[in-house]
């Protein structure tokens, strides 16, 4: 979807500002948040990413990086029946006015070592039935596309012809599929965009952007 | 002035909401207290970007595993022991004289976690996530990284499941350094392609 | 600018709310606003939408219309001089102390009679020294361009290819010009984009897009 | 839920700056209150979708108006009186039983001032700004305007200094009425392209 998050080339963001010595986390909260979107065993309905694009542009400019995560996981939770609505929020009525309350605590060591044993569930190589069709050092288009839901393949590159880099193997597409259909499995290219090609006159001197494409994102010239 | 470090909601509402989830996820046995401690001691303690500098240092002493780090990353970054979430497959770019890369992921913040931890603010800010693919040679200005017109700058935008690791020039003079004071010179930030790495001290 | 307000095309803003029986002006200083806006015969300096473009995209999503033209009135009498940020601080800090006080007057029913009834100063017709390039029926393509300050073409067609429609004569162009310079004059076309031009397979049926184009937002195929 | 209509600057802190700018600007003088009156009131009451209407029905009743009004629509237009900020230049386009037009400015909110007065919030919100022009139909069938895929949707985004202003269609049944009558058909909304004009009442 054409989000704020697909923000590659805005203008209007000022400047970047590095912190020293910047701590892994900033706030205890963050930690748990992170944790806990990582590894409560629960997937969330059309993905943790398209959870966190469909905040308004206000709310996702508004909110830090952990606040988007712990939105995502517990609107996930609530959307997937294993929270509801009214005990959620007695919980956060309870904590406002208990700040220093502690949370419960489940101790389970054995849970913890295989849950941190178990392999990511993060997407890995899988087997397309596709060929590839596209060989290295062929030109290419980036399709033109505007779906409503997550995509990887941003706006700033679509419609621009780049050069096929590497294969990188079948890989499942991210994008979120069709209701009640898996992920298709395609050939996933690192291409290359010239920097003109994205920019025009207003590109810099001498630079290239490479990107991992997956073969539906790609059309012939 | 950033958009990233000043939000409207505070800390202390998303710490409340926070509790709120955590005391429901234990409540109903979904997770463990142990597992959010664990993962957030690991993070905090083992997971960082010591890890990549150590791929790194190995790579300038070792021809053959520097040959092994860019055909297959993520094998030869395993066989130092890392793995893990955000690294199925790890990509290794080479700086040299001609090139230099620069990582960034402009839809969200993808990032390497197994060598380089879960990133700074500034990685996973909007102004650097809308500007580095437009304007990199000025952002890596704005970090001290005044780059020639001769080298090329290549911005690699992580958008799939593979995740990159800028591997950084050995500064000159650091030949017969050890191990560990090479891994000294490797910051995170050369890693993520912003700096070099340090020079001898 | 790939400023924020550079929206066409995106998602994630909600739905459009229609109010039944909306008056003009929802609060008293909105309407305040507006004439000071209009009618302070000072130019903003790099020009009233600029400003309000160079808002960084958080405030801009959260300041509603007319504050934004507060700000690009207020910011642009601060940067012209004509107001001194420490006395402009000092009157804020009095309101706020008395709310209710009443802002002083100031009679001129002349000269409130003549600025009434002088043209608009708003960009009229000049002439060009550009011969019109394309003719009616011309297949082009809209420029990609990234300018760093104001322009009137907006991402969403960049890059894609339309039919001149019409000829609307020469006018100023109403980019931010470079420094010191003026806005060049230059032909301005109509010309119709065809919906799944702008929008690939997800575009709805039937439509098409229609805006004006200056003669070097355009390039031949 | 919209993002225009909730926002974060309290309407009260607007208020205090607009007055600290008024009390500047007229200690100044650089304007009057007289001005700064006399211009509320105008939009508030003279400069409105009235004059839009009246343009509206005189086309649907004189022929020659008609063919003045789409050839030439600012001269035509200011022949009825009606010029002034926004109307440098106008065009009007006229709706069909084959064509539907739908007026937008993506960038900000034109809109021709002298036959519309000011825009409602709708036209200004950033919903109709960004989806308009991706989706007319849809947005159109929120209107309640549900138009055969026969029909072709032309979307006007209003960048330049031109304005554009919709004519609608006569509703059937109308030709006997009287002129103010006919106004009394004329909305708004008619105007930008988001309604057909009413029919008889």
């Amino acid at each position: 979807m054409n989000s704020i998050h697909d923000m590659g080339g805005m203008h209007g963001f000022g400047a970047i500002e590095p912190e020293q010595d910047e701590p892994v986390f900033h706030h205890r909260w963050q930690g748990r948040v992170y944790a806990m979107a990582m590894y409560t065993p629960v997937p969330v309905p059309g993905g943790f990413r398209y959870m966190i694009e469909k905040m308004s542009a206000r709310t996702y400019l508004t909110s830090s990086y952990y606040e988007k995560w712990l939105h995502a996981r517990t609107q996930g939770m609530l959307e997937s029946g294993y929270i509801q609505a009214a005990e959620l929020a007695e919980k956060i009525a309870w904590f406002t006015a208990n700040p220093d309350a502690p949370v419960p605590e489940r101790h389970d060591a054995e849970a913890t070592r295989k849950a941190l044993s178990r392999k990511a569930p993060a997407a890995v190589a899988g087997d397309s039935n596709q060929t590839p069709l596209f060989d290295i050092g062929r030109q290419v288009r980036a399709r033109n596309i505007h779906p409503p839901a997550h995509t990887r393949l941003p706006r700033y590159v679509r419609g621009r012809c780049c050069t096929i880099d590497a294969h990188l193997g079948d890989w499942p597409v991210d994008d979120t599929p069709p209701a009640g259909q898996p992920h298709a499995i395609e050939p996933l290219y690192r291409v290359r965009f010239e920097a003109r090609e994205l920019w025009g006159d207003d590109a810099e001197a001498n630079n290239a952007l490479y990107i991992d494409m997956w073969q539906s994102y790609l059309e012939p010239l | 002035m950033s958009d990233t470090h000043h939000h409207t909601h505070s800390s202390a509402d998303a710490e409340i909401r926070a509790k709120a989830l955590e005391s429901l996820l234990i409540e109903k046995g979904l997770i463990s207290t142990d597992l959010i401690d664990e993962v957030v001691r690991q993070y905090e303690e083992d997971i960082g970007p010591l890890n990549g500098a150590r791929v790194v240092a190995r790579a300038w002493t070792d021809p053959d595993y520097r040959e092994w780090l860019l055909r297959d990353g993520t094998q030869a970054i395993a066989d130092m022991g890392y793995h893990g979430r955000e690294g199925s497959k790890i990509v290794v770019l080479e700086n040299t004289a001609s090139v230099h890369n620069l990582v960034v992921c402009t839809l969200c913040s993808c990032y390497p976690w197994p060598v380089l931890g879960l990133p700074p603010n500034w990685y996973k800010s909007y102004a650097y996530r809308a500007r580095a693919v437009r304007e990199p040679r000025k952002v890596l200005s704005e970090f001290g990284l005044i780059l020639s017109e001769d080298i090329e700058v290549r911005v690699w935008d992580s958008n799939s499941e593979v995740r990159y690791l800028v591997l950084p020039e050995q500064p000159a003079g650091t030949e017969t350094l050890s191990s560990e004071q090479l891994i000294a010179l490797v910051s995170r930030d050369s890693m993520i392609g912003v700096a070099h790495a340090n020079g001898p001290v």
